[in-house]
């Protein structure tokens, strides 16, 4: 009985599991229009970006298709582009099935995701299948020195980051300036390498790491580190917590009644609802100025309006106008590639310079992107532009101490 | 009087009692008797509702009892004292009593119920506030029997009195039963194994083997009769 | 016994023409899929011999499945050859199952869950704070890359892992190790060693977690070091043995096809919405195959017999 | 005073910790379902109290009054759909097809959190929280001090309920003997509905507390995680002992970051923990097995 029923089971698997192959290998299809991929966490832990990027992607591929489509010279027409979005459930592993299977789809170029555990998982499947990745938020600069040619990163890295901090500090009057600055560094690689950076510009402009602590992606409780800043006397902090350990890290800070002049959590901040969940406990806090709503470049008041049109009952996020900036990074390159094969827009991709909606864009020969430094602050209710290269920028507001604030 | 007609039950896909009919009477003490396994715990398993009869009925007093899930009817009358005793053996000697009254009915009359049984069973009053796994083996059957007649019942049904338990323990603990029977009404279906015993406290005897009632009839004669006495007592009919 | 014959002769057709598979296909994506899905089998059957057949809950595989990933990792991005630092990752499972096996399985129950649960989560958080950074293949290895040694790789791990452990769980040993997950203390008083049991059983899963480890590690060209570590590994094969059917050495097979397969069905065509369908299937075939889905032909042979109704436990 | 500071925040951590494992641990110790759900339902419950303060400005702690019943209803619900099937399998089973459909449960409950609220942090900034009650340099934020009260209030306040009141002794019958509790005329379907409807009750509280930190879909799991190790470190059916258990492992991980750092908290508390599992693998909190 037992064995009979081995058998049987034996039987069923492989049948089972022939079917699913030779159902996958039959599934060929020919290419009508121009296939973009995207493997993107739609559920999971990293949805909240993941969807808002693949909003930004979304909206971006309407906009060219009203158009018709990319005009590409080989075939000498408008062809639309179809954009392939699979979602990995935040499960890195899962990456890797759904871009090989993009890559069976025979899409000529991958469009990154939200959150760096996929984006490293997939970037290495970009590389071996020759297929140009233009990613979102690879802010690793350590990702691109290991000679990846199909990789490229339209958007702020971590020396970057520091840099714009360290600008808005300079900004700031001489005799209320912050001097000491307290580095809570986050245990992954972003986190290392603002570090690094942070040492190597404070040193230059004369600001000291006067505090540094480092804490785990996990850390849910930070009020060792806060107490060691406030009694190091440092009055700047810089980190690049998660989204939720920003909360956290500012309900701490009220408690423990501390409010350095300047604090810059690069993530967390960004997101559009921050102020609404965080009220007026958010103000002066700086974040990352990537990409807002308010930008001049051009496009940018259509994607706002056609967003909020599209979805009125939602926020719109910073990875919104990345993705879309993305988009028309990848768009511009398969345009000037006047081709539909990977190695063409790769080659357009290396001499990419186009203004998008979160200003110029280029690559430098490893496919580190040169976008405008930006860094932004709330001010009552309002996310905004304290550093640009671009455009004047509103006054860098000093924190004043919480028993002062209203 | 339970009236109990033509009852299948199965355990799973196993059938344990085919065809089974008794009638027991309100008053008095009626026992079943069988080896291990022939089904007599079933049987009362099923009047208590824990197990459903495929075919057949259950009715007490006039009343279709075999449709009721086990809690009504205990409000119906009818308690049971599980064989193992089954206490709640993480709560006190009080608390296990409380269990036993918790229809609406018994719970009104708690405290006299409670009284009457420290009475009968003095050493439980004692032992009130200890754990019930702390008891000795006879103070457990006394607690279990004082609990089951929390809840005021007129029949009173137990499975396997005697295991375990020492023969002066049994001895003593059966006298109780018969008094409760006596000066309360309460009618005791007994289920045993220890035949003799089951047999000398009853007034009526029902014998079940495989499943079937075998034999019927008054209990000092069925005590007497060849069929018994070689089954049960071992003893061969010359 | 024929028809147990059969059985393995069967099997062994299904591994050889999985092996075949390359030389019919060359979509990437298929061997992909087919390389997750060895490793899931892998990784849940392994689960299953400490689990099912010793009855010893580890919450912790993902402590050992890391564990052989980074010796792997390690050793091969040094230059070491593939093969041998995919053993060497198998062997490091091993030594880490003897430092904590010897401790933890005088543990019982829950306990012995939970604890290397303990363990799984200290060694992510360990792994994360040592190596924040990302592994990278080097530019050579990455040039040369293809995913079929890889396919082989797994099927091979898979392959010796499931005949390994099937001649082990019809062995003695096994008796040993079933009579352990029944009774220990009745196994203990009728003189079984159960301590025995359990730590070859301990062994037998790390080494193949190990190896499954050693294979993924081969297998993704870039990842965070932590990433193997990851809870994740924990919960993941539990929940296919449990599909497939605990204790029973088809049920890791059964569980990994259809909880792989039907996930990427759903993710391919689902969207956003995929897990919650996902998740409603998931419930529904619990609820109707308690016994996960190697007791269907039990469940429908109860179909046609029943007809005791029973309440009450 | 830095170290005292330290462990302040370790007892509301821990208070947390016990409030969020409570729920769990009835249902666990008194049923022997395993919910791994229940953390995933604390943050549907935190996310009601997110809502009713976005849209209506009340308190979570007054929105209580809605998000309580509320998730009992969803327990009632649970139960009666999935659940109730599982009594008649052995303990075994039962524990095992009950984590494997609240598995299902948690993938369904993040999925349909995401796309009915995004997958965005939220967190509820009220009036009071980041304020403070100053005890010299010593500050302890008022928000902590509710979570204690609450920890303290909602545990020995379940525990007083299944010790000293009838439906509560009733609860604990069932829990020990299924089938002799429906001998004794305990309406054994009512109660356990009842038992299983309050334990995912209790997440409610546990969601206020949470929806001042912050929430998303995805930390559900999280927070059963800690739940488990509070369980097992109090001893499974213990429900005083979760608090002591949830004091503890927050005290410990507060001393972890006295002695190696932020970033170690997790392995530091783990450690002590495992440590605690050789000593006393029966839990701290439990003589034998009981309540």
């Amino acid at each position: 009985m037992q064995s009979r029923r081995f058998t049987l089971v034996m039987a069923a698997v492989a049948f089972i599991l022939f079917s699913f192959v030779s159902a996958v290998a039959l599934a060929q299809e020919a290419p009508k229009s121009i296939k973009i991929g995207a493997s993107i966490s739609l559920t999971g832990r990293f949805a909240a970006g993941g969807i808002d990027v693949a909003d930004g992607y979304k909206l971006a591929v309407k906009h060219i298709n009203d158009k018709g489509g990319i005009l590409v010279k080989q075939f000498n027409k408008k062809i639309p582009v179809e954009l392939v979005i699979y979602d990995d459930e935040s499960d890195p592993s899962k990456t890797v099935t759904r871009l090989e299977k993009l890559n069976a789809e025979k899409v000529v170029a991958y469009l990154g995701e939200f959150a760096s555990d996929m984006n490293i998982a997939g970037l290495g499947i970009a590389e071996k299948n020759k297929i140009p990745w233009v990613g979102v938020t690879i802010a690793v600069e350590n990702v691109f020195n290991q000679g990846f040619k199909y990789i490229f990163g339209p958007n702020m890295f971590s020396f970057m980051e520091v840099a714009a901090f360290l600008d808005a500090l300079d900004k700031i009057p001489e005799n209320q300036r912050p001097k000491k600055i307290a580095n809570f560094e986050l245990q992954v690689d972003w986190g290392k390498e603002c570090t690094k950076y942070l040492h190597e510009y404070a040193k230059k402009k004369g600001y000291t790491i006067a505090l540094e602590r480092k804490f785990a992606p996990d850390t849910k409780d930070f009020s060792s580190m806060i107490m060691a800043a406030k009694s190091a006397g440092c009055d700047a902090v810089f980190a690049v917590p998660t989204p939720p350990q920003s909360m956290t890290l500012i309900k701490q800070m009220k408690e423990l009644d501390y409010a350095p002049k300047a604090t810059c959590f690069v993530r967390g901040p960004d997101l559009s609802n921050f102020w609404q969940v965080m009220g007026k406990d958010a103000n002066y806090i700086m974040t990352s100025g990537e990409w807002t709503p308010d930008m001049p470049y051009p496009g940018n008041k259509q994607l706002v309006a056609d967003y909020r049109k599209q979805y009125p009952n939602k926020l719109m996020g910073m990875p919104v106008g990345n993705g879309y900036s993305a988009f028309q990074v990848l768009a511009d390159a398969i345009s000037r590639a006047e081709k539909l094969d990977r190695e063409s827009i790769r080659q357009a991709l290396t001499t990419t310079s186009i203004v998008t909606v979160k200003g110029k864009v280029t690559f430098d020969k490893r496919g580190v992107g040169n976008v405008p430094h930006a860094l932004a602050q709330w001010q009552n209710g309002k996310l905004v532009v304290i550093v640009s290269p671009d455009y004047k920028t509103a006054p860098v507001l000093v924190a004043t101490p919480w028993s002062k604030r209203k | 009087m339970l009236e109990i007609t033509g009852i299948d039950v199965f355990h799973g896909d196993l059938q344990a009692v085919w065809d089974v009919s008794l009638i027991i009477e309100g008053k008095g003490i009626t026992t079943l008797i069988g080896s291990n396994g022939s089904g007599k715990s079933t049987v009362l398993a099923t009047i208590a509702g824990l197990l459903k009869p495929v075919r057949g009925s259950i009715s007490f007093d006039g009343v279709r009892i075999d449709t009721l899930p086990a809690h009504k009817i205990v409000d119906a009358g009818i308690a049971m004292v599980p064989e193992g005793r089954r206490l709640f053996r993480e709560m006190t000697v009080m608390d296990n009593l409380e269990m036993g009254a918790i229809t609406k009915r018994a719970r009104q009359m708690k405290n006299e119920t409670m009284a009457w049984i420290f009475d009968v069973f003095p050493i439980l009053k004692e032992r009130a506030r200890q754990r019930a796994d702390t008891l000795s083996g006879g103070e457990q059957q006394m607690l279990a029997i004082g609990r089951s007649l929390m809840s005021q019942p007129r029949l009173l049904l137990v499975d396997e009195l005697s295991l375990g338990l020492a023969p002066v323990v049994v001895q003593k603990i059966s006298q109780t039963l018969d008094e409760i029977n006596k000066t309360k009404g309460i009618g005791i279906f007994l289920v045993e194994q220890n035949v003799v015993m089951a047999l000398e406290l009853a007034e009526t005897g029902h014998i079940i083997e495989n499943g079937r009632i075998v034999g019927t009839g008054k209990a000092s004669e069925l005590l007497a009769s060849d069929q018994v006495r070689q089954a049960y007592l071992g003893m061969e009919g010359e | 016994m024929v028809e147990r014959k059969k059985g393995l002769v069967l099997a062994a057709a299904v591994i050889v023409a999985l092996a075949l598979v390359p030389f019919f296909t060359v979509r990437e994506y298929v061997f992909s899929i087919l390389c997750m899905l060895f490793l899931y089998v892998t990784l849940s059957q392994s689960w299953n011999i400490l689990g099912g057949y010793t009855g010893q809950i580890n919450v912790g595989q993902a402590a050992f499945f890391g564990m052989g990933a980074l010796v792997a990792r390690l050793l091969w991005v040094a230059g070491v050859p593939f093969y041998l630092s995919i053993l060497a990752g198998g062997l490091g499972s091993v030594i880490l199952a003897i430092i904590i096996g010897l401790p933890a399985l005088k543990l019982r129950g829950h306990y012995f869950a939970i604890g290397t649960l303990a363990v799984a989560t200290i060694a992510q958080i360990t792994v994360g704070n040592i190596l924040p950074g990302i592994s990278f293949l080097p530019a050579q290895q990455m040039a040369t890359y293809s995913l079929i040694p890889r396919y082989y790789v797994f099927l091979i791990i898979m392959a010796a892992a499931l005949a390994v452990i099937y001649f082990t769980v019809n062995s003695r040993v096994g008796l040993g190790m079933e009579a352990t997950r029944d009774d220990e203390e009745a196994a203990q008083m009728v003189g079984v060693n159960t301590f025995k049991y359990k730590m070859i059983a301990f062994l037998i899963s790390s080494f193949f977690a190990g190896l499954a480890g050693g294979g993924f590690a081969y297998f993704n060209a870039s990842y965070y070091w932590y990433l193997p570590f990851t809870l994740m590994w924990c919960f993941e094969p539990i929940l296919i043995v449990f599909i497939g059917g605990v204790g029973s050495f088809l049920g890791p097979v059964i569980g990994s096809v259809c909880y792989v397969l039907l996930k990427e069905l759903f993710a391919l065509t689902l969207g956003e919405a995929n897990l919650l369908i996902f998740g409603i299937v998931f419930i529904l075939t619990i609820l109707f195959f308690p016994k996960g889905v190697i007791g269907l032909p039990a469940k429908l042979r109860q179909l046609f017999y029943r007809r005791g109704n029973v309440v009450g436990r | 005073m830095e170290f005292a500071q330290y462990i302040t925040y370790g007892v509301i951590n821990g208070s947390l910790y016990a409030l969020v494992a409570i729920g769990l641990a009835l249902i666990m110790g008194i049923m022997g379902i395993f919910n791994i759900a229940q953390g995933s339902l604390a943050m549907i419950a935190a996310y009601g109290s997110v809502l009713f303060f976005q849209h209506m400005k009340i308190d979570p702690f007054v929105s209580l009054a809605l998000t309580l019943p509320g998730m009992f209803l969803v327990g009632v619900f649970m139960y009666l759909t999935m659940f109730m099937s599982m009594n008649k399998f052995d303990p075994g089973q039962k524990l095992r097809n009950s984590m494997l459909v609240s598995f299902g449960l948690v993938l369904i409950m993040e999925t349909l959190a995401t796309i009915l609220w995004t997958a965005n942090e939220r967190t509820v900034t009220t009036a009071y929280s980041g304020t403070v009650m100053a005890l010299g340099d010593l500050r302890i934020p008022y928000t902590g001090i509710a979570t204690i009260i609450l920890a303290i209030v909602v545990i020995f306040g379940l525990h007083f309920f299944l010790k000293h009141t009838t439906f509560g002794k009733s609860i604990w019958a069932v829990s020990q003997d299924h089938d002799c509790a429906m001998l004794m005329g305990i309406n054994v379907k009512r109660t356990t509905l009842v038992a299983f409807g309050l334990g995912i009750a209790l997440s409610a509280f546990a969601g206020a507390v949470v929806s001042l930190h912050t929430v998303s879909p995805a930390v559900g799991i999280d927070w059963t995680n800690k739940a488990l190790i509070l369980i097992v470190l109090a001893g499974v059916g213990s429900i005083n002992g979760i608090l002591f258990a949830g004091l503890l492992l927050g005290i410990v991980e507060a001393l972890g970051v006295y002695l190696v750092g932020v970033h170690y908290t997790g392995v530091v508390g783990l450690l002590i923990f495992i440590i605690v599992l050789m000593l006393r693998p029966q839990g701290l909190f439990v003589r034998k097995a009981g309540v």
